[in-house]
């Protein structure tokens, strides 16, 4: 029994991570919020397992609000943004896909050599898991900088937080789970609604006043 | 009553450089006269000088201060001191103390000072020539001078104008490399100071080779004859510092009686005709040099002086 | 006694939360900004009461000789700038930069800042104190972007994107340091309260903690603004309300280092875990070098001072890297007196703003004549800051630079150069504003001198003479840091 | 007992700046300040002198619970502080008493009056503190000060760029001494001076105090090339300032020098005197030369103050050399001809700041271009400071000389000294000493003369009126000690006995007791000077000579026309100007020293342009050194200054970076 609940929740977390991948990998808007819309619902699947390994009901609500939030509304929302704005269909890379990719497995390969010393009596979480969800992390902060637009900045940044809740929720017992990921929600509904008042069409930086700014003091 | 009768002495001496020195003046222009195939003026032509501008009135620029009036009599009086601590017939006088070497090179300064600014003080353009020139020499000058104090100095183990005489005068000198520098470095400094060719002409009033005169252009009457006695004091007093130091037979030194006294006196005498003579024959052969190029003069007399006292330097190894 | 004080602690927090509520719904604009101070002033009061009585720590709060001295500071800093800023916001309203509606909610959000400091400085669970962080920082947020110019709109975006990350590593290191401590002390929330992590850290798995730190110092080290994860700060101090930029100088970057400092504390306690001492001297030290060098081609007075603020935080970073007695003291000292300097600065430099309509210095020349009170608080303040005597900087830096020098040359040599150039920077830039033939507006001010002079001669009176009771506080939390 | 006035002395000052805060705006609160000040002064002055002449000097020490913590301030006084407390509280009275009448013509007090007391109390408190903290918070404070003191006159253009300058390398020295005192004190934070002394510091250790010591203490005391400051900020404060700065301020910074080198540091190696010396005879050559160069009158004090600072140096390094190969009475010897300069120097540059002050006043200029004949004018300004002048170019009968004379006798001494390096060095030395003397005299008949000589070059000049009673009394107070110290310079250096006592462990032989007050450092067959016996005999020839001359010869006066060679009535501007009178120095010593251009363009016959001639001057000092920094610093910034101008996402790749690398070195760390 306790193997088999382990390999889940294992197979969940590369799941993730594999995810990400895919992530990196789509240079299409739609294609990406669809991927996103899938690693989300990884997450909350792993989240409900914890839930339900653990026995700790309160889990479900994080999950859910994984589910509701970011599988279901915050796509949807993304999508008539990128309607009504008339944002490109397209997805400005700043290095090619392919380089981009080889970094995420060189990130990957980092997360798991740092995890090593790690003793494993860490707990039922094992090493891997933490590789995982590090990697994820990675992967997401990865994507917010070699990504020009603002959409898939947010995305990335998404994943973050999505990795983010996979480690708290693997980690057993933890207090506060869903204080945190309720906290986080609300960061990130606050950063789609800011791409939307702002207006910020293509990338976070359109509006880039410091480029103007010319030094009219005194010289040294 | 020992110190009554030093005191004295010094008095004597005071009184001797003050009335040996115009007629060193007057002797060296007729030395000169002749080697000039000319009969020339008497050699007490000098003292006729000063006596006619003294009963001269003085005719002063609107514009001179009390500067201009005082500083002929500081010039004079701060000569005729170096000149009575500068032992001429005999050493160890009473006052000597109260000056040594280096102080009495400071009192000329100060005396140069003094005059530098009266020259200044009319406001006249030859007046500023005359003072800036004075103290381009000066700057270069006093250094050289006091490089030979050192030398000097060192070797004597004294900076005491008697106790370097004494000493020179001691077996335990010999022949050295350092004093013959001293020596060609003083007289050049000499040459500078008193104004002589070829640094300066004291006959000259062509207004762009003047130095000297140049400062005292605006002096008449009593002011231009206590001037120009103070310049034959200082001539005098490098004359007898050239005697005493480098030829320093027959000085006597203080409370040998009076018959040293008398040795002494004659050979001093001997020694102011030598000098002055050498003087007058030096002078008439070379020609006055560029004002500019005085610079390498002066630095060649402070060269010798430096190198003979870094040999001694170097030689008095503990 | 200790229910008293428990009572004070809940106080420090609810009062600016209820306060803040009250503010947002309450409907008259004139006595908001009274309400403001007050509400700032009683806490204040609540807080400098747990000098005396302490609650016992909980399992969400805890007051001890670590925090209580900045909950005192914090309360105090917030209350004098809420006096300030109440001088302040009615220019704006004049201006007509600020709405009535803008103003309610420019206060209802700075008593939620409030809270949020409050909270995150108190929290003994560092999940809690996590969560404060952030809210602090989605108030600042919204506030530096009030004025919805092009520029603030940018800053704010820019603050927006680079804290929510440096909070997205931040809390991936706590929840590493629950895991470290899970193992040792149990699930539930003894495995996240601070004072039972200090306690039992030497237990825990070294290898977590060390990978726990780096991303706790790289997540709240970005809210402190250290180099190269500085970026969001000089904007958001110059494009947001001048009160705003005291807070962040001041408080909230004062707030992210105590959390820094927190887990070094635990660090400090296991003996087989990394030293984070080179990690944070390297950091202080390009800190301080970068943003030396920044402040000579800065022409917006108060994106100059933010740097400034980069620098000492670069300053006591580097002060705790090199650890031991005496650069852990002098570094508790300097973030004390940094607080109160750079927000006495801001308040003047909000109203030279004012009054000369502009933040170029090109523009502002001679206060000294033309605002006479203005100038000389603006010299006095950053004679302060570039720490010359007699005020209390000197006495910090004095100590950091003699106990490293001793230790390490070649970094006490490297950040004595480094405080030379800002100096350098510094001095030439008040040259241009205090002295020389004014130009621009010299129209009256009615501004509020008090919290500025206030400030000043704290630091002023701390540089002369120390009270004992703060020595040994100090001294007690310096060796906790080891 | 004494330190407790002295410290009370200190307390009144700044109670004093504090009140001038206040009450900034009356004319009363000036003279109010300014005679606080003087009372105050005038006490610490009698309790230092009373310090220095009680035998043997008391040490007293007390500490205070103010400063660093644990610490606690430390206040010492003893010989050495003693002889510091006498200088600076006489500049200090003095140049109150001046500042009564002065200060009423400032335009501005409110800048003034605030900051002048706690200059005063602060120079005070640098040469009583006895730990590390308290020495570097005081001295820091004095810099402070004084520099608010420069920023008074802010809007005359390039003061402020001066206080700027100044602050910057006071700062840097501050920062070089910090450094210096944080090696002395150690790891520990033994910051006790009386901890350093017992401590004894390893070779490396004491070569780095060395050189940080002379960037530190030099810096502040205008020693080449660190003197770039003084002449920008010395003259730009208003005069009484300006006097207590050159005169006063920089030998606190030889008192910093000497407390940490001769106290603190330890027994010395020969090479330290080397090295000191070689900075001494450079800093006073060029001093002087520089100060020939200028027709500023203050800039051409301030930089003769660098001259000043590079004689009292090539004394503390010989005496360094000799107390290295225990050599005692010499390095006595050298110690004392050094200290005596201290005061000397203190003495006749306030006076002559006081003088170029009260011209300032009279005319508003600064330029002696513009200056000339004001001896007509102010008669008495014009006396005391030619007095100033004689003392300052060391010539009997005047101080100035005595101190440079015992220099002279020091180096006359170094023979003996094993060390070949020393051998060469020393006479090159006492070259430049010579050198700088003569040129010094040189640079004082240009500065009174072309000021206060000659025909007015302005209507300025023309109309000015001698100063008020209460700057005069100071000048003529400073003009009459000059006249004292040279005169009878025995008795002041017995004062200084004690002082070579504590540094040296030896003392000159006892000179008051000698006959006609003569002074013989070493013994009476090698060396001695009396200028009592000198002044005494050219006055009374001096006086006697135009006596009789008046009595028996002539003493008609006529007025007329200068003769001038012939040259009718020519203007004023035919006179000898500063520059002019520079030029034959400039020729000679220019090119070497800072590569002088001289271009003249004369236009050709019948062209009626004027004929203009420039003379341009570089000062090496500033074009191989600072310029270079200036530069560095300006471009560092520039490159740096691009990442503002950063999008977002290149940021985030910062942080990314960051978290990239640190993952990584913790990899590599296991």
């Amino acid at each position: 029994m306790d193997r088999l609940v382990l390999d889940v929740a294992h197979l969940f977390a590369g799941g993730l991570v594999l995810v990400s991948f895919l992530l990196l990998y789509q240079d299409r808007m739609f294609g990406l919020l669809n991927t996103f819309a899938l690693h989300a619902l990884v997450v909350s699947l792993s989240v409900a397992w914890q839930a339900y390994i653990q026995l700790a009901p309160h889990l479900y609500i994080t999950a859910a609000i994984a589910l509701v939030v970011k599988a279901i509304i915050i796509p949807v929302a993304l999508h008539r943004i990128i309607v009504r704005l008339g944002i490109h269909r397209t997805i400005e890379t700043v290095v090619g896909i392919g380089q981009t990719m080889l970094a995420g497995i060189a990130l990957v390969a980092l997360s798991i050599l740092v995890m090593l010393p790690i003793t494993a009596e860490a707990g039922t979480l094992a090493r891997e898991d933490l590789a995982f969800s590090l990697s994820v992390i990675l992967l997401g902060l990865l994507m917010m900088i070699s990504r020009r637009n603002a959409v898939s900045q947010v995305i990335g940044f998404m994943s973050i937080e999505n990795g983010l809740i996979l480690a708290a929720t693997a980690a057993k017992g933890m207090p506060l789970v869903v204080e945190i990921s309720v906290a986080f929600s609300i960061l990130i509904a606050l950063i789609v609604i800011g791409i939307f008042l702002f207006r910020i069409r293509e990338r976070f930086d359109t509006v880039d006043v410091h480029a103007l700014e010319r030094f009219r003091g005194e010289q040294l | 009553m020992a110190l009554i009768l030093d005191v004295l002495v010094q008095f004597v001496q005071l009184a001797l450089v003050l009335s040996l020195a115009p007629l060193l003046t007057g002797y060296i222009r007729k030395v000169k006269s002749h080697l000039l195939r000319r009969r020339g003026p008497s050699v007490l032509q000098p003292y006729r000088d000063l006596f006619k501008l003294l009963r001269k009135e003085v005719v002063l620029a609107e514009n001179a201060s009390w500067v201009f009036r005082v500083a002929p009599y500081i010039v004079f009086a701060t000569m005729l001191i170096a000149a009575a601590l500068v032992p001429t017939f005999a050493t160890g006088l009473v006052f000597s103390p109260a000056a040594d070497l280096i102080a009495i090179v400071a009192l000329l300064g100060s005396a140069r000072f003094a005059l530098a600014l009266a020259g200044l003080d009319v406001g006249t353009s030859f007046g500023g020539i005359g003072s800036s020139r004075e103290m381009m020499i000066a700057s270069l000058a006093e250094p050289a001078m006091l490089m030979i104090v050192f030398t000097l100095s060192l070797l004597a183990g004294s900076t005491q104008l008697s106790s370097v005489s004494a000493f020179l005068h001691g077996p335990e000198v010999g022949l050295r490399v350092s004093l013959a520098m001293a020596l060609v470095g003083l007289i050049m400094v000499a040459i500078a100071e008193n104004a002589r060719i070829p640094v300066d002409n004291p006959a000259t009033h062509l207004e762009l080779t003047m130095i000297h005169e140049a400062m005292i252009l605006e002096y008449s009457g009593r002011h231009l004859a206590v001037i120009e006695a103070a310049a034959s004091l200082k001539l005098l007093l490098y004359l007898s510092l050239i005697g005493c130091v480098f030829v320093p037979w027959g000085v006597a030194t203080a409370g040998q009686g009076f018959g040293a006294f008398a040795v002494g006196l004659i050979a001093y005498i001997v020694k102011l005709a030598v000098g002055g003579f050498l003087l007058a024959v030096f002078e008439t052969v070379t020609a006055k040099m560029r004002v500019f190029r005085v610079s390498d003069f002066l630095g060649a007399a402070l060269m010798l002086g430096f190198l003979a006292a870094l040999l001694l330097f170097v030689s008095q190894s503990v | 006694m200790t229910d008293l004080g428990a009572l004070l602690a809940k106080a420090t927090l609810l009062v600016p939360a209820c306060v803040a509520a009250l503010l947002a719904l309450f409907p008259d604009d004139r006595l908001t900004a009274r309400l403001n101070s007050l509400g700032a002033l009683v806490t204040f009061l609540a807080s400098t009461g747990l000098f005396f009585v302490r609650p016992a720590a909980g399992p969400f709060l805890i007051v001890d000789d670590v925090n209580v001295v900045f909950i005192v500071l914090t309360t105090f800093v917030g209350f004098t700038t809420s006096v300030f800023s109440a001088s302040y916001i009615a220019h704006e309203l004049e201006q007509g930069r600020l709405t009535p509606v803008y103003l309610r909610f420019y206060h209802a959000m700075y008593q939620t800042l409030m809270f949020a400091m409050n909270l995150a400085l108190l929290a003994n669970n560092v999940g809690l104190m996590w969560v404060a962080v952030e809210l602090a920082t989605l108030t600042t947020v919204l506030m530096v972007g009030i004025y919805r110019t092009p520029a603030a709109l940018e800053a704010a975006w820019k603050y927006f994107i680079l804290g929510s990350v440096g909070i997205a590593l931040a809390l991936f290191g706590t929840i590493l340091v629950y895991l470290a401590a899970r193992s040792v002390v149990g699930e539930g929330l003894d495995a996240m309260a601070w004072n039972v992590l200090v306690k039992r850290a030497s237990a825990f798995d070294p290898a977590l903690l060390n990978l726990a730190f780096v991303f706790l110092l790289l997540g709240y080290g970005t809210k402190v603004g250290l180099a190269p994860l500085h970026a969001w700060l000089p904007d958001a101090h110059a494009e947001g309300p001048t009160p705003i930029s005291a807070v962040l100088s001041g408080l909230l970057l004062n707030v992210a280092l105590f959390a820094v400092l927190r887990f070094k504390m635990v660090m400090a306690a296991n003996p087989g875990a990394l030293a984070p001492g080179p990690l944070m001297v390297t950091l202080g030290l390009i800190s301080v070098l970068f943003a030396a060098f920044m402040l000579y081609r800065r022409h917006d007075i108060k994106r100059m001072f933010a740097y400034s603020s980069i620098e000492h935080m670069g300053i006591i970073t580097f002060a705790f890297g090199m650890g031991g007695p005496i650069a852990n003291f002098a570094g508790l000292l300097h973030m004390t007196f940094h607080s109160l300097t750079k927000s006495a600065i801001f308040f003047s430099v909000g109203h030279i703003a004012q009054v000369k309509g502009t933040q170029a210095m090109a523009e502002i020349r001679g206060l000294t004549v033309s605002h006479p009170v203005l100038g000389w608080g603006l010299v006095l303040g950053v004679i302060t800051i570039v720490g010359l005597p007699p005020m209390g900087i000197f006495m910090s830096e004095f100590l950091i630079i003699t106990s490293t020098f001793a230790r390490q040359p070649v970094l006490a040599v490297a950040l004595a150069l480094g405080l030379l150039v800002a100096l350098g920077a510094l001095l030439l830039r008040l040259n241009g504003l205090a002295f020389g033939e004014p130009r621009g507006s010299s129209a009256r001010t009615e501004a509020s001198f008090v919290p500025m002079f206030a400030h000043l001669s704290l630091v002023l009176a701390a540089g002369i003479y120390l009270p004992p009771a703060l020595v040994s506080w100090f001294q007690y939390v310096a060796g906790l840091l080891g | 007992m004494g330190l407790t006035i002295l410290l009370s002395c200190a307390g009144i000052l700044l109670g004093a700046s504090v009140a001038a805060v206040l009450g900034a705006r009356s004319k009363t609160t000036t003279s109010l300040v300014y005679a606080i000040a003087l009372v105050a002064s005038t006490v610490a002055l009698g309790t230092a002198c009373s310090i220095l002449l009680t035998d043997p000097p008391a040490i007293e020490s007390v500490q205070l619970p103010i400063g660093l913590p644990w610490l606690g301030a430390h206040f010492r006084l003893d010989a050495l502080s003693g002889l510091f407390l006498v200088v600076t509280n006489l500049g200090s009275a003095i140049a109150s008493l001046y500042g009564l009448g002065y200060g009423q013509h400032e335009q501005a007090p409110g800048r003034v009056l605030p900051f002048y007391p706690a200059f005063l109390a602060a120079m005070n408190l640098v040469v009583l503190a006895d730990d590390a903290f308290t020495f570097l918070l005081t001295w820091e404070f004095m810099s402070l000060t004084s520099w608010a003191l420069v920023m008074a006159h802010h809007r005359h253009v390039g003061n402020a760029k001066a206080g700027y300058i100044y602050l910057l390398m006071a700062s840097f020295g501050t920062l070089s001494l910090l450094l210096a005192l944080g090696l002395l004190a150690g790891p520990g934070g033994g910051y006790g001076f009386d901890a350093i002394r017992s401590a004894t510091a390893a070779p490396g250790v004491t070569a780095a105090v060395l050189a940080l010591t002379l960037i530190g203490a030099g810096s502040k005391a205008g020693l080449v090339p660190l003197h770039v400051w003084l002449p920008l900020a010395h003259p730009a404060a208003p005069s009484h300032v300006s006097a207590l700065m050159s005169g006063v301020m920089t030998k606190v910074a030889v008192y910093g020098f000497v407390r940490i080198v001769f106290d603190l540091l330890g027994a010395p190696g020969w090479w330290w005197g080397a090295v000191v010396l070689t900075l001494g005879g450079v800093t006073a050559v060029l001093g002087v030369l520089y100060a020939l160069m200028q027709h500023d009158l203050k800039r051409l004090l301030a930089y003769h103050t660098v001259e000043n600072i590079g004689i009292i140096f090539i004394g503390l390094g010989l005496a360094l050399a000799f107390q290295a190969n225990d050599m005692r009475w010499a390095a006595a010897l050298a110690l004392t001809a050094a200290l005596f300069h201290v005061f000397n120097h203190s003495v006749f540059k306030s006076l002559l700041f006081f003088g170029s002050g009260a011209v300032l006043t009279a005319t508003g200029e600064r330029d002696m271009e513009r200056l000339g004949g004001l001896i007509h004018r102010m008669p008495l300004t014009a006396f005391a400071f030619l007095v100033g002048s004689t003392a300052i170019s060391a010539l009997p009968p005047f101080n100035g000389f005595v101190s440079e004379w015992l220099t002279f006798q020091a180096i006359l001494l170094s023979p003996k000294l094993p060390q070949w390096l020393l051998k060469f060095l020393v006479p090159a030395v006492g070259a430049m000493l010579a050198l700088s003397a003569a040129l010094a005299a040189g640079c004082f008949v240009k500065a009174f003369g072309v000021t206060f000589l000659g025909r007015s070059r302005s209507s300025v000049a023309q109309h000015a009126k001698e100063t008020d009673v209460f700057s005069l009394s100071a000048m003529f107070a400073l003009a009459l000690l000059c006249l004292i110290a040279g005169v009878v310079p025995g008795y002041f250096m017995d004062a200084l006995a004690p002082v070579t006592h504590q540094l040296i462990g030896a003392q000159l032989p006892p000179q008051e007791h000698l006959r006609w007050l003569t002074i013989v450092p070493i013994a009476e067959n090698r060396s001695s000077y009396n200028g009592l016996l000198l002044f005494v005999l050219i006055a009374t020839s001096a006086w006697l000579a135009a006596y009789l001359i008046h009595f028996w010869a002539s003493q008609q006066v006529r007025r007329s026309a200068a003769w001038d060679c012939g040259f009718p009535d020519a203007s004023p501007v035919t006179q000898y100007t500063a520059d002019s009178f520079a030029q034959p120095i400039r020729r000679v010593f220019g090119t070497l020293a800072f590569h002088a251009r001289e271009e003249v363009h004369m236009p050709p016959p019948g062209d009626m342009r004027p004929a203009t001639f420039h003379a341009h001057l570089r000062d090496l000092a500033w074009d191989t050194l600072y310029a270079p920094v200036e530069r560095f610093v300006g471009s560092a910034a520039d490159r740096l200054n691009r990442v503002q101008s950063w999008t977002i996402r290149a940021y985030l790749t910062l942080v990314f970076g960051a978290v990239v690398v640190l993952l990584a070195v913790l990899a590599v760390w296991h």
